[in-house]
């Protein structure tokens, strides 16, 4: 009996659950994070939990419907969005709105998209990168088409697709981890494990002991990183991009973290989840770790940490008022957009519904 | 008897069989502790173990595969597959497998599942989540479609569906899981799957529906008995295999039908009914035979999702145009 | 001008549009080196070189999901799946994800891909080899359906199929892949996506078609021919959206329909046909609209399956007996 | 950064290149194998190579349809079926005669349903072995169904599934992987690698080293072996089937053989591989290759040889007789198990068609 491989699954931390980092802000810096950026990191966590209060809201009184919100996500969705380049392509599944505003998505169309709204996926700034995903693990086979037209074209470009800690049972998952692999293709995985998959927990999801190394059955690396730590995603995540773009081939990062809320608003996790647990995660939650960092090292000041939170709090009530404001489409959109030309037999259907 | 809702009679037929039948087991996503999004299998995994009631890895073309596994060693799987709009993973498994194990071995393995799913629109709920396509299933040989249209049909049909030794795709109106209670005898009656249930008698037109429509349905024929058409209500239900022969007589009597259905229209269920009607009973048709259904579009997200459903008003034009042909 | 099968008017068409169009990818399994296991790919690898034309790992999903993908960085994805039994596990990404791309994004993405497939029974495969499940593509909306019956309008269907900017399932009849060559000028012009095509004209009662049963279909209306009946034969060939109005036009003029296909009976495209003429075309109607077709069942291991197949005498004996209603 | 999980795939073979065996009879014996054995697993092999032969002789002359051959992977075929107990389950691909064969299927079974009639799956012997399975991967998810089945009634029983080098790519294949290790099922899958998917070579199939890793991915074992070494096979199967029925979980095997045909009787492999691979892929054959070994030990005698090899023959030819002297099902049995109760729909059909 002969070993012929050998692998293993590393875990990294930079910024740990008591707001200490384990390297030095020159070094941090010299990696390219830089003390303002580390405000900006602030700014868009911020930003994202206060959107996703507001939403909630919005929904509680039935101005949008279903919301699925990243409570307890912030830090590996804003460093996705930090770490990618313009020219990237992002595949989201459907709780990724820091990472689609940090691509210029903005605030209204992810408002109009919950609001039952197609418009909303007519991203007028990220316009290649795809909508909003809802069946799981299928944005993951896109995402090998896209990173195949970068490589076919020579493009030095990276496709960054996410899937959740249940997304990575389906076979799609899967099919895509296989082909990225074969074809070293510039795709960074994410796989964000926020513990559940609505009511099943990742230990009834998997019998692996990591969810990254599902990339070895693929071929190639995956790690683990503290996806609370928004210092620890970024850099891991440059890494996994800048590797990809040099067209080292793909990459699966394994954001451990937990999601704060309920699966969606159509959901009571108090059914199936203990309250220990969750208390335990709030603990180790991204935003007020990061917080405590800049506190601590005199990194922020209480004036700004004010002016942060009230431009967030404007930006979103902008926002908010914008998506009111939308008037619903014409009845006539539901036929627009099914083929590049309306076909007679649409026409005609169209015709009877506005005489009706 | 017991005053109950739709999904709450879904959820006594497996309670029943599970507790009548130890070969019954339940599983999907999310059906153990929290019993069902919908809380179909609520307080199964209580009652019946973590074994028989168990959630799955989120997968659903194996749901379904394993289900085929299960069924040929003996057991009686009801899977969930949480929305229709996720059931499409495991067409493979169902079409190739579930469809086909009995013809296959010549009867040697057979395959006595069920898919549940809830289906349909209506409920102003996210993109894929108001599917209703199940005219794709009706074109599969070898399996049964089967959608209840209240509590009582419900119950009795899951519990045929559930016993019935081959497999069945069990499609549950969700717009109507919590709409109406009605007492359901918690006896274990099946009802047959061989037949429609002709639900309003009448004899100038006959509208066929099934699922979440024949509310809408019901209530055109309330608005257009007013004005004096006398109109019959057939409630398909089982979808595959139909039942030509209810369908064919209430035409012969009526002359008329119109069939209401929320699914696209080209293609859709509706669309084998006229085949039918057109094929064998064509000389008892007094005016065309006209469908009201979605559109062949994209369900839209749900800010004009009534804009895609037929409403009371399009079927009483329709029925009244038909009148005047 | 070459004389081709219908198997190398598909290839030529894929050489010709990779040749004026940089953006045409074809892929899917054993497609390079091997060239198809049909070969309907031969030679494209050596002509275009290995990043355009590429075999896949397999796995029918990943090959139209990663279709959609490419599709919307702007490429034109001709993908195969080697086999429409396979087509299944790849029908949750035509369904949710091809389909809808553009309707879900307003038009800012858009998916016009291919995605081929050899179809139907008839060359003594053994299982899952001889689907004719087009009816379940055809209830898609935001899809196209394409059928060929000759090698002529295999060239220009799927040159326009491949221009399209839409998605569309293109089905090759393989019975037929080898069963006759005709003249094909290799220069590129597409033909039409929305209308079907009158291969003869007739009088007295209108035969609708698509695929291999065009044989028997043509065959038949010889045979009625010589018996004195003139029928009008229509190649559906675009399968979704349908060609209405030629359809009605044509049963207008003769009063009489019968529709071959052999799909499985029950939901089948022939189903959509018959329902559009009771819809729309009721009052032209001398008889009964009658299907021709498979049946119900799994489609047999072959050394039955002839007997699943319509045959020239089976469509001869309908229409003798709807003329004579 | 931390190292959390640490994972080989090892290669192992008894039997090698040269024919000799890297343990002693003695030991060999201790684990199960005796000299009888030994003969027995080449009677096996020779067999399904006569029988192989024949069915391609009989695709050629039109008496049965498109053939798929096991010629190279007799050897962990047959220690798949020499392994299993009677009432363990098995879950073929198509390319398994050896295996069905051991399991009781009669080779007039295999003749009829490559001679295109379905009563060939209606095994009389092993009346729970799944039939044939063309859909690639399909039946891995059978398996679960059948391995949960074994756990909730507390039975010993053991299911094995087969699938390609091809295979390992489908979704199916990694959702059931995936399920086996969640519910720690007594499964053996064995993934039989060829080299080829029809056309496609292993290396376009995978970027990963050894198939045997996509185990990991289902948080189980995965472990390679020499797949013409049948004694290696059998050592290695009789483990993990041990195992698992100990209630230890599912286990992977890579068994690395050679196909040596074309892909099936449709197939012209020429057009795609290597004269050169395929001559040196006849030198590593499991069936010369324990038959020298057999043979340079003394362990057989030329009459064995002789007599066994007209037996296989003659067992063959006996099969093809009965087989070529069944006659073609009823038309009525195209509808029938259809349901287990004909619907009145397909009684019109069946009705309609008798009368033509
Ligand atoms: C194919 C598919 N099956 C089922 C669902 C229903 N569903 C929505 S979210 C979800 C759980 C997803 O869990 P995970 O992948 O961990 O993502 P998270 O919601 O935790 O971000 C399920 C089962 C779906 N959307 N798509
Ligand atoms: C789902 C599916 N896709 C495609 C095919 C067509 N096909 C038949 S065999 C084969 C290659 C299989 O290769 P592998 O898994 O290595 O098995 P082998 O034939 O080498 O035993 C293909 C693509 C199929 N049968 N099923
Ligand atoms: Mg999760
Ligand atoms: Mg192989």
């Amino acid at each position: 009996m002969e070993t012929v491989a050998k692998f293993d699954i590393s875990y990294s931390q930079s910024l740990n659950v008591s707001a200490q980092l384990n390297i030095s802000l020159e070094q941090l810096a010299a990696r390219g994070i830089n003390h303002e950026d580390l405000i900006e990191f602030y700014r868009t966590m911020l930003l994202v939990r206060i959107f996703d209060t507001k939403a909630i809201a919005l929904q509680r009184t039935g101005r949008i419907g279903t919301y699925a919100s990243c409570l307890g996500q912030e830090a590996i969705s804003t460093a996705i969005g930090n770490t990618m380049a313009a020219e990237d392509v992002f595949i989201p599944g459907y709780r990724d709105a820091a990472t689609l505003i940090l691509r210029g998505t903005k605030m209204e169309e992810l408002l109009l998209y919950w609001g039952g709204d197609s418009r909303g996926m007519n991203f007028s700034i990220n316009t290649q990168d795809l909508p909003y995903n809802v069946p799981i693990a299928s944005q993951c086979c896109h995402s090998i088409g896209i990173g195949y037209a970068f490589k076919l074209r020579q493009q030095p470009r990276v496709a960054v697709v996410v899937c959740g800690d249940g997304g990575t049972s389906e076979g799609d998952f899967y099919e895509s981890l296989n082909a990225a692999g074969t074809w070293n293709l510039p795709i960074v995985f994410v796989v964000i494990n926020n513990q559940w998959a609505i009511s099943v927990p990742r230990s009834k999801q998997s019998g692996c002991k990591t969810l990254a190394q599902k990339a070895i059955a693929g071929g190639f690396k995956g790690e683990q990183v503290d996806g609370n730590d928004i210092i620890g995603c970024h850099l891991k995540l440059q890494q996994a991009i800048d590797s990809a773009r040099a067209g080292n081939g793909p990459h699966l990062i394994e954001a451990i973290c937990y999601r704060l809320g309920d699966h969606t608003t159509a959901d009571d996790a108090s059914r199936y989840r203990d309250a220990a647990e969750l208390e335990q995660a709030w603990k180790e939650e991204p935003v007020a770790r990061l917080k405590t960092f800049l506190v601590e090292n005199q990194l922020i000041t209480e004036q700004q940490l004010e002016s942060i939170q009230q431009q967030c709090s404007e930006a979103v009530e902008a926002s908010v008022e914008k998506y009111l404001a939308t008037e619903t489409e014409a009845v006539s959109s539901i036929f627009e957009h099914m083929y590049q030309e309306m076909p007679a037999g649409l026409r005609q259907q169209l015709a009877q519904l506005e005489t009706q | 008897m017991p005053e109950m809702t739709l999904i709450e009679a879904v959820n006594a037929a497996m309670s029943y069989e599970m507790g009548v039948d130890e070969s019954v087991v339940v599983l999907g996503e999310d059906v153990g502790t929290n019993g069902g999004v919908f809380r179909a299998t609520d307080n199964l995994q209580q009652q019946y173990g973590e074994m028989r009631v168990f959630d799955t890895p989120l997968a659903e073309s194996l749901i379904c595969g394993m289900s085929v596994g299960l069924a040929a060693q003996g057991l009686k799987p009801v899977a969930e597959i949480q929305f229709m709009g996720f059931i499409y993973a495991a067409f493979d498994q169902i079409i190739c497998h579930a469809s086909r194990m009995r013809n296959r071995t010549r009867g040697r393995l057979t395959c006595p599942m069920v898919l549940r799913a809830p289906y349909g629109g209506g409920i102003h709920a996210p993109e894929h989540h108001s599917e209703s396509t199940e005219a794709i299933f009706a074109h599969v040989p070898g399996i049964r479609v089967v959608i209840p249209s209240s509590p009582a049909r419900a119950y009795g049909l899951l519990l045929a569906a559930i016993r019935d030794p081959d497999p069945v795709v069990f499609l549950e109106p969700k717009r109507i899981y919590r709409a109406q209670s009605e007492m359901v005898a918690d006896d274990g009656q099946a009802l047959p799957l061989d037949v429609c249930f002709t639900l309003r008698q009448g004899s100038d037109i006959t509208l066929i529906s099934w699922g979440a429509m024949l509310l809408e349905t019901m209530q055109a024929a309330d608005a257009l008995a007013e004005r004096g058409i006398d109109a019959e209500v057939i409630d398909l239900a089982t979808i595959k295999p139909i039942d030509k022969a209810t369908i064919l007589q209430s035409v012969e009597k009526t002359g008329r039908c119109v069939i209401v259905s929320e699914a696209a229209k080209s293609g859709g269920v509706a669309a084998e009914i006229s085949a039918i009607i057109a094929e064998e009973g064509l000389t008892t048709l007094l005016a065309p035979i006209v469908r009201v259904s979605g559109h062949d579009t994209v369900m839209p997200m749900f800010k004009l999702e009534q804009k895609y459903m037929p409403s009371v008003a399009q079927i009483v034009t329709a029925v009244s145009k038909v009148m005047e042909f």
